[in-house]
């Protein structure tokens, strides 16, 4: 038979077409039906990275989707979220090069998580193996590397990185105990929604044993404050905590969102000076860090710098908390349309 | 350290030669237009300029560099510029201001 | 032009012979160099796993090895990697059914990391973008998927999961100041060698202004033992410890890697009772988990349950703690041979 | 809930047929031979056997449900069996033994 395709995966490869993994080639075919479904002319301008002199054109967009392995059914969302990476208030070339070793984290959320069948129970904050949540995550990060180290301007200087880099899509729950996701950036309700922020990689929060929403959350607390978080640095951009079924049974009986982001920023605090001691804080501080000396420190700059995801499968005790890259302090949140 | 990013560059375009007929691949990559400012490793006088970015510690090591520098007879410009922040990029005018300098500029200490 | 190869990776990814992303189909013609390099016969028996009735065959290694991306020239690493993941003491099957969601991550050391070309500074604990070590990470996580979910007997029920359960791949760095990693594990230090753990996303731990080893250390010890960390339930599996160039400058000053292994064995602790306040150990305890009320508790169970791998880049301060499965409490390291 | 695995079974056998010729891929999924054991779910008499795995509180659980089991007449087997962890396999013979037991077997209550 003709392998005339693996020898054009193989010139990927070669040619820093590619995040590593193997690509599907961006086939003029296979490109112009995804161009269609995301609803772009080839040559529409999608984004414009202005420090770089860079213009993102639909056409680059559409190969990106085609060479992560997504579907054109995925257009959608892969639109909302080409724009929203594509932001200025995103930064992403701040993230590609960063040594935060960031990636772009993707959250989707709304109708749309059980309409596409995006899993969002078990291993819902990766390694899933279910195609749309690996693709599109993937998408995300291959458009940021492409936006910086691809086209040869940028380096990246992850210090060490995480595997999100390649890709990190989390799927909300459908139904919610407290909402969906976007409600907390201004969304409605019922509209379906893809949110990104730059991020490390989730950090785990195990509790077996507390029979109380504030044991669950103190636990919470205790992993967002570690001396090891970035937040302690003299910028930062805050968490994502991600609580899981048999946490949440617990959470939503004593405590709204509102009630929990609240315990969260009073309590999850550590004294100034023990920061100070061991070497989280500069001397002499910027005056932007807003160092007081003999205080209860929190890890957040503003209580908005938190918020929630409800996912995760039943039957296992655990959480999360992502640390949010302290050089890009904005969340992107945008509807998907068009479902 | 990593390999000079001129190794790494990615190929402008691809050419698919199956069996049947060729196709050219639908290059991914956005590339600067205009050309990207280009870096000029060897200054054209022996003049430097400081431009701090904000992060901690960074006007106190380049006070201090300009101070050795002066001992040791280098003209350093007495004004440290600054840049708002670590994370956001330089304002338009003061790349262009910057990019017509033909001294050494350094820039951005990290803490 | 023929797109049959096309067919055929979609045919992979809709019946089930994928990770989520798209795959280099196991075409006999490709399988066979692999198997060639991998020096095995077809039909040899790799490892068996006997809860499951499955024998694991060198063709099957062979195929998941092009499916991920793999060159022939990689099969050193492979090789040494498959008999690891299928090692008795490993538990690949727990690993991928088990609630914390955990990974098969995979560390090499020695001179087979500057031989094969692994990053092993920028992102080298993830999302380097370079093709060796995004499908090396990407083979294990493949063959657990594939001896456990794929063959259709087990299911994963991973709580939360996370990205590097697509790839985990971690290479350390050819000079090292404390000796190459296999050597925590008796093999010696000229060797090349793959290690696996089965483990949780790296929780990455920033200091920038610590001017001693100390200060890193308690850092990095205050990071394992935040409330949320899964070794304080009653079993523990411990932490690989990595530490980046600008840290370890300070490390390597003040600590051998025993000393340093012995400082957080020490110093890492907390109180038990406030453990017990917080949930995170039973009442009553299992004779096992050794509670011993009003003492300072270690989430290590053995202070060999700590190793430390040097990687990642100069120009940022941040090291990671990467927490290890409790399921699986054995670390399997293999030496590399025929580079 | 994931959907039941009957759904998710991957392909046994592929077949590439392209332009030129038709392959076989190579399945590189190891499948259990013999057929791996089969869950009846329903028991084929009204009895209980309890089996612990050592997890905390596990051995409390099912004391506490072999009580509420015997409180409604439904047969229960005094002793519980144990295993020594939770993260290794069931000796062979006692699995051996368990396949052969026509009740409903409990095993693995998580904490």
């Amino acid at each position: 038979m003709s392998h005339g395709v693996l020898d054009d995966i193989e010139k990927c490869m070669d040619s820093g077409w590619t995040d590593g993994l193997p690509v599907i080639p961006p086939y003029g075919s296979l490109v112009d039906p995804m161009l269609e479904a995301l609803g772009w002319q080839a040559s529409d301008v999608v984004g414009v990275i202005a420090e770089q002199s860079i213009k993102v054109r639909a056409e680059q967009v559409a190969a990106t989707a085609v060479m992560a392995g997504c579907k054109p059914g995925y257009a959608p969302v892969l639109r909302a979220l080409a724009q929203a990476i594509l932001d200025p208030l995103f930064n992403v070339s701040g993230v590609e090069v960063t040594t935060g070793g960031a990636s772009v984290l993707v959250i989707v959320s709304g109708p749309v998580v059980a309409a596409l069948d995006f899993e969002h129970e078990a291993n819902a904050m990766g390694g899933a193996n279910r195609r749309i949540n690996a693709t599109v995550g993937r998408f995300a990060q291959m458009v940021r590397l492409f936006c910086g180290r691809g086209g040869g301007v940028l380096e990246s200087h992850g210090t060490i990185g995480h595997p999100g880099r390649l890709s990190f899509c989390i799927a909300e729950h459908p139904e919610t105990a407290w909402g969906p996701y976007h409600t907390q950036f201004g969304l409605a309700a019922e509209a379906s929604a893809v949110t990104i922020m730059a991020s490390e990689g989730p950090n785990s929060c195990n509790n077996h044993y507390s029979s109380t929403g504030a044991g669950i959350l103190d636990t919470i607390g205790d992993c967002m404050m570690h001396y090891g978080q970035t937040a302690w640095y003299y910028r930062s951009s805050g968490f994502l905590v991600a609580i899981a079924p048999d946490h949440m049974d617990l959470v939503k009986r004593d405590f709204t969102r509102e009630a929990a982001r609240q315990y969260l920023y009073e309590n999850a605090r550590r004294q100034t000076d023990d920061l100070v001691k061991v070497g989280r804080i500069a001397i002499p501080p910027l005056e932007f860090a807003e160092v007081e000396f003999g205080a209860m420190r929190t890890p957040l700059k503003f209580i908005e710098q938190l918020s929630f995801v409800e996912c995760g499968a039943t039957g296992g005790r655990f959480s999360a908390v992502v640390p949010r890259w302290v050089g890009s302090r904005n969340v992107v949140c945008k509807q998907i349309e068009g479902l | 350290m990593s390999k000079p990013m001129t190794e790494k560059l990615p190929a402008q375009r691809l050419m698919s030669c199956g069996e049947v007929s060729c196709e050219v691949l639908v290059n991914p990559i956005p590339r600067p237009e205009p050309e990207p400012i280009r870096i000029t490793l060897k200054p054209k006088v022996p003049r430097v300029t400081l431009l701090d970015h904000k992060k901690p510690n960074s006007l106190a090591i380049m006070q201090f560099a300009r101070q050795i520098l002066q001992e040791r007879g280098i003209e350093v410009s007495e004004r440290i510029l600054q840049k708002d922040d670590a994370s956001t990029a330089m304002p338009a005018a003061l790349l262009a201001s910057l990019s017509q300098e033909p001294g050494l500029v350094l820039c951005g200490v990290s803490d």
